[in-house]
């Protein structure tokens, strides 16, 4: 009962999504529209344990007095803030007005913008570092996709006279020639491999998702 | 002012007779011009034209076509287009259902399948089908023969769809063939990959310093392909774990991916006769926000200062900074991702790196399990069979056998 | 970037933005309290934008406009789609997932979206990724025009060639059943080759898109402390500018004090 | 411990303040820098250039605050340049927070068309954006594979309603509208791998004319679709959005950067060149 009827399902559902791609008539059309309906809603409730999960992890953080337990409590706050904003102060929950609503908007803007944009600028200090202090010429590999990475880089730089014009070519011809060879590779292998992945889960012999009872 | 009016009834009189057949369409307009020109000769008409159910559709279309008329040569000036009209019964009421400019053979009239809309169109339902030849002046025109009945009715099997159809029950015969192979215990070789045997070398490291080993999932969802190779081969490094009662840290980015992660992890120390030392603590939950995430297990990284991170899974953005501030913390890194953006970070800042689908055949090696390997055969036996198809067709397309290329064209509807 | 004066809200509302935004770059000296607050505060609020966004954007109209016919005492029975009540009720099921005893009726939900999302991945994968690539690799190369117009011509025969021979060498490299020895060692060395050029050009395309993040927040920088200053009434925002960046100025010079110390002992 | 040694253990700090002044310097000083346009770049311009008013164009914004750098400019420049030329466009949101993000550049954008403005010699009255009329921004959904394959099948399976919750079949311009087959094209800004299921699910099942805008880091792996005819246009990265923004006439935040872009592209370069002699000079002394 645990096991069996889940893999029955997975099984049924992932052939009929199969055939549903190869039958125009417009009964597979009428399932695909009822299948997608039905799992918008079973994703969002999904996403919902995510949500409940933070909350938990916070609320245990607070709770044991963890390391940085205070500021799980701003992360708390700022979760209650925004719903609240979000239901537009609980006065409309079942009508989207939340969205417009000035502080929800603002808090948007002003807080989460910025905080998340400048999180990844620090990306551009890593690789400045790292490329001062990780990225070396180790093997004839790495030297090779160092020389690759160095050409592009130069590409848009107008300060080589009459070089630019051949960089630019070189720059060019790399990412059409030996990067599309490379990724065209890589995009069959991995597309065998979701297949391939894809098949083992309907026909139950990867039940890894399931974890074991 | 009389013989004006005998021309002009003459007029009248010619357009009438020439559009035989033509039941109520619409009346030549008034020219009201007081030019007067002889009535040009109609264009020819169209001969042997031919309707039938639009393939491979979901119904409710027919596809008309004809051969050119005779009168359609290039800069024609007779010849404007074909308007091409349905009725429900040969003298039925004839609606125009498009018009195709000059030059064109062939019309595909779709209606809707909704009964409500306008345009609806029942399929299992006889319509007539005729092509009028339209010249610049709307009075003169050439009507077809009519030809029917024909039916639309949608296919069950979109025959455009075979070759994908080939290729995957070519691959599921293969797959399933390998799997069944392997797990009746047919040792299948698989080349040694230098990723995989530094996995054990770091176990065994992170055991004699005693320090941690980290594992990250990366930010797939529990359905993402790579996640699930990930879940085989944190299965297999955390029985390791158990068995050197070594550390396991292993913060997880999604919730779904948390619990069965979790689930992999007890299921392994269940499988190393050690199901105390499992506590749930070792796989907790951080964050839905990516670089919070990072943050945190950078944090946890320079804390716990691990012997060995494993990064295997779906990664983006802060893949660089992972590997930077691992190298940082001075562990063994071995990554491994089928994200083909952060592999060039990867490759530079760790020690080893499983390349796309290396992940995967990392999962079946460690594995070793008959289905992982299984199916990896499968796959290698599918690429063989590409390279020599691409090949072929490669000569093919070179040497001037083009329907052997065109075998392999699938259009996108 | 032209500068606009600004009102009093926007000035607090971007000091509060260029505050936060220093914070975070506080994190490159050293982890601290104004970075750990930013980054929980972000990881908050980006929940509740979440869960408002999964509201508005995904149950409201989707599950309650389509049951708001009926009413909840009947349990939406009576309204006209009743049946969407079966996702809520599977949906409902997969919160399951965290006790422990009844975790096992969370799989039904978890199986069927697992079920849809892989059957509909095969045959568009299949098709998308090696059917189309595969297809895409038979081209005719013009050997006419084998060198090329130009130095290192895309459009060129030896281009064409080297696209296709590229591909197999790279697709080689991925075959596991065949120790790489003899004239294959030659075959996989030459696709990791083209392998390892592929990874260098997405490395160096990289490098912009990182640069890019960093020098746009020197342009909101610049464009705040300049509109800040343009304005005519510079009185109260010059005291609110002089607190986000005085404070950071302030820690930088303790910090570089204690620096001087450390140098002169070590 | 030769100089080289000393030079690498430096802390990475002074490292850090290095890039930021140069950066910070270079933004200071006002200088052009040109651009060269790439043709997978043209032909997304050319490709909406040829559009008519009143053609409907599909815009994904997927993409979070993480990416806004590079991707903004695009979305600003082509959504500016089809709303000029009078285009409807329909939104969508299908990253965590993109929802924010289309609503901010709706706004910003619909702000900057109330100034008249001349590009390539056209001078473009002031216009007001209605929703509704000129747009619909239809909002987000998870699960973007399952929402794209929905949407062709009929925009109103996954979107019953818009993103302000107004039901679909109450605005006037999605009278008639049923799926891509009405879009002239989709135009997917993403920094996200919702790009490939645009790829898998959209274009491989619908056939509709697809054209990207990526973030640096994906830029250099699509080629392969480029290639195949899958997709038919791309803007890579900052100098993606820096090339339209020129071919648009539409000088933005893009072009004013690209200065930023070239000193600091010289000083990775010089960091990777000193570290790896410092590493052959230290691996040949370590040889002897």
């Amino acid at each position: 009962m645990k096991r069996q009827i889940p893999l029955a399902l997975v099984f049924f559902f992932g052939v009929l999504m199969i055939i549903q791609y190869f039958v125009p008539h417009e009964a597979s059309e009428w399932t695909f529209e009822f299948l997608m309906d039905w799992i918008y809603i079973i994703g969002i409730f999904a996403l919902a344990l995510g949500i409940w999960s933070l909350v938990k992890v916070s609320w245990d953080k607070i709770r044991l007095r963890r390391e940085n337990w205070q500021y799980a409590i701003v992360t708390l706050l700022g979760l209650v803030a925004m719903i609240c904003f979000g239901f537009d102060y609980f006065r409309n929950v079942f009508n989207a007005a939340g969205l417009q609503n000035f502080m929800f908007r603002h808090f948007f803007d002003y807080i989460m913008i910025p905080i998340q944009s400048t999180m990844f600028s620090l990306l551009a200090f890593f690789i400045a570092s790292a490329s001062y202090r990780a990225f070396r010429a180790r093997s004839l590999l790495a030297s090779l996709l160092l020389l690759a990475a160095l050409i592009v880089m130069i590409r848009f730089n107008p300060y080589f006279g009459p070089l630019t014009a051949y960089l630019e070519q070189t720059a060019s011809w790399l990412l059409n020639v030996p990067n599309l060879a490379a990724k065209r590779a890589i995009v069959i292998g991995v597309g065998l491999g979701m297949v391939a992945t894809a098949l083992k889960v309907i026909l139950g012999i990867e039940r890894a998702y399931l974890g074991k009872d | 002012m009389k013989e004006i009016l005998m021309v002009f009834l003459a007029l009248l009189l010619a357009g009438g007779i020439s559009s035989a057949g033509a039941q109520e369409s619409a009346p030549p307009p008034d020219t009201g011009t007081l030019v007067v020109t002889p009535a040009p000769a109609p264009p020819a008409p169209v001969t042997n034209l031919n309707a039938k159910d639009k393939p491979n559709d979901h119904g409710a279309g027919v596809v008309v076509t004809w051969p050119p008329s005779a009168d359609d040569v290039v800069g024609s000036t007779k010849v404007f287009g074909y308007a091409i009209l349905r009725a429900a019964t040969p003298e039925g009421p004839f609606l125009e259902r498009g018009r195709v400019p000059i030059g064109e053979g062939v019309f595909e009239d779709q209606g809707s399948l909704d009964e409500v809309s306008p345009d609806y169109m029942a399929d299992h339902v006889d319509y007539y089908y005729k092509v009028r030849v339209i010249s610049p002046d709307t009075t003169v025109y050439a009507d077809s023969e009519i030809i029917g009945p024909v039916q639309s009715s949608g296919q069950w099997f979109n025959t455009n769809k075979v070759p994908v159809l080939i290729f995957v029950l070519c691959f599921t015969t293969l797959a399933i063939f390998f799997i069944n192979h392997a797990r009746r215990g047919a040792n299948l070789f698989i080349r040694p990959l230098a990723g995989i045997e530094a996995v054990d070398e770091a176990i065994g490291r992170a055991t004699e310093m005693g320090r941690p080993i980290l594992y990250v999932l990366g930010l797939g969802t529990a359905s993402e392909i790579a996640t699930i190779a990930s879940f085989t081969i944190l299965g297999r490094v955390s029985k390791k774990v158990a068995e050197y009662q070594t550390g396991l840290i292993v913060p997880c980015y999604d919730p779904i991916v948390m619990t069965v992660a979790q689930e992999t992890v007890k299921a392994s120390y269940l499988d190393a006769g050690r199901p105390d030392a499992y506590n749930d603590d070792m796989v907790y939950f951080v964050t839905q926000s990516q670089f919070a995430y990072v943050a945190a297990v950078n944090g946890t990284m320079l804390r716990e200062l691990p012997a060995t991170n494993i990064y295997m899974g779906k990664f983006f953005a802060e893949s660089l900074i992972l590997a930077e501030t691992g190298a940082l913390a001075g562990s063994i890194q071995i990554a491994g991702t089928d994200e083909v953006a952060q592999i060039p970070f990867f490759v530079v800042a760790c020690d080893y790196t499983l390349i796309g689908e290396e992940l995967y055949a990392a999962s079946a090696y460690l594995g070793r399990e008959p289905v992982l390997l299984g199916s990896l055969k499968a796959q290698d036996y599918a690429k063989a069979a590409i390279m020599i198809l691409a090949v072929v067709g490669f000569l093919a397309a070179n040497f001037g056998w083009v329907d052997f290329v065109n075998l392999f064209n699938v259009p996108s509807n | 970037m032209e500068t606009t004066t600004m009102s009093m809200g926007t000035f607090l509302w971007t000091s509060l933005g260029a505050f936060l935004t220093l914070g975070i770059f506080s994190f490159l000296y050293k982890d601290n309290p104004f970075y750990k607050f930013a980054e929980h505060l972000v990881v908050g609020v980006s929940a509740g934008y979440f869960v408002i966004i999964l509201w508005h954007n995904g149950l409201q109209p989707n599950l309650f406009n389509r049951l708001n016919d009926g009413n909840f005492y009947l349990l939406w029975l009576n309204s006209a789609h009743w049946w969407y009540i079966i996702p809520a009720i599977l949906g409902v099921m997969m919160w399951t997932r965290f006790s422990h005893k009844y975790s096992w009726v969370s799989r039904w939900p978890i199986a069927m979206y697992i079920g849809i999302a892989t059957g509909l991945a095969i045959p568009l994968e299949m098709k998308n990724r090696v059917l189309t690539q595969l297809y895409a690799s038979m081209r005719d190369v013009q050997w006419n025009n084998f060198l090329g117009n130009g130095f290192l011509d895309n459009t060129a025969g030896f281009s064409q060639l080297l696209v296709f021979v590229g591909t197999i060498a790279a697709l080689f490299y991925f075959f596991f059943s065949k120790e790489h020895t003899g004239a294959f060692k030659g075959v996989a060395k030459f696709g990791i080759w083209i392998l390892m050029i592929g990874f260098g050009a997405s490395f160096g395309y990289t490098v912009m898109a990182r640069i890019s993040l960093f020098a746009q927040r020197i342009q909101i920088l610049d464009l705040y402390t300049e509109s800040s200053w343009a304005d005519s009434a510079p009185g109260t925002f010059l005291f609110v500018w002089f607190i986000v960046f005085g404070i950071f100025i302030l820690l930088a010079l303790v910090e570089f004090i204690r620096w001087l110390g450390r140098a002169k002992t070590a | 411990m030769n100089i080289f040694e000393r030079m690498m253990s430096v802390d990475r700090r002074w490292v850090f303040l290095f890039l930021a002044l140069v950066c910070v310097l270079t933004y200071k000083v006002d200088f052009e820098v040109e651009v060269r346009v790439t043709d997978e770049v043209r032909k997304i311009y050319n490709f909406i250039d040829t559009l008519k008013p009143g053609d409907y164009i599909f815009v994904a914004i997927d993409y979070d605050p993480n990416s806004l750098a590079e991707l903004h400019p695009m979305t600003y420049a082509i959504v500016e340049q089809a709303w000029r030329k009078n285009m409807k466009i329909v939104f969508t949101a299908l990253s965590q927070n993109g929802p924010g993000m289309a609503d901010q550049a709706i706004r910003d954008i619909s702000d900057s068309l109330k100034l008249v403005k001349t590009y390539n010699g056209i001078t473009y009255p002031t216009r007001d954006i209605v929703n509704g009329i000129d747009y619909i921004f239809l909002g987000y959904k998870p699960y973007p594979a399952l929402v794209i394959a929905g949407m062709g099948q009929n925009f109103r399976l996954p979107f019953p309603t818009d993103y302000y919750g107004t039901p679909l079949d109450s605005l006037p311009m999605m009278r008639g509208i049923q799926n891509y087959n009405q879009m002239k094209c989709v135009i997917d800004i993403s920094g996200t791998s919702g790009i490939d299921m645009w790829i898998a699910y959209g274009q491989t099942r619908y056939g509709f004319p697809l054209a990207l805008g990526l973030t640096g880091v994906m830029a250099a792996d699509y080629y392969p679709y480029l290639n195949s005819g899958q997709v038919f246009g791309m803007m890579g990265g900052i100098l993606g959005a820096a090339q339209y923004e020129k071919l648009a006439d539409n000088a933005g935040s893009a072009l004013d950067m690209m200065r930023i872009q070239l000193y600091a592209h010289m000083v990775i370069i010089l960091f990777i060149i000193i570290g790896n002699i410092g590493f052959l000079v230290s691996r040949r002394a370590k040889n002897q």
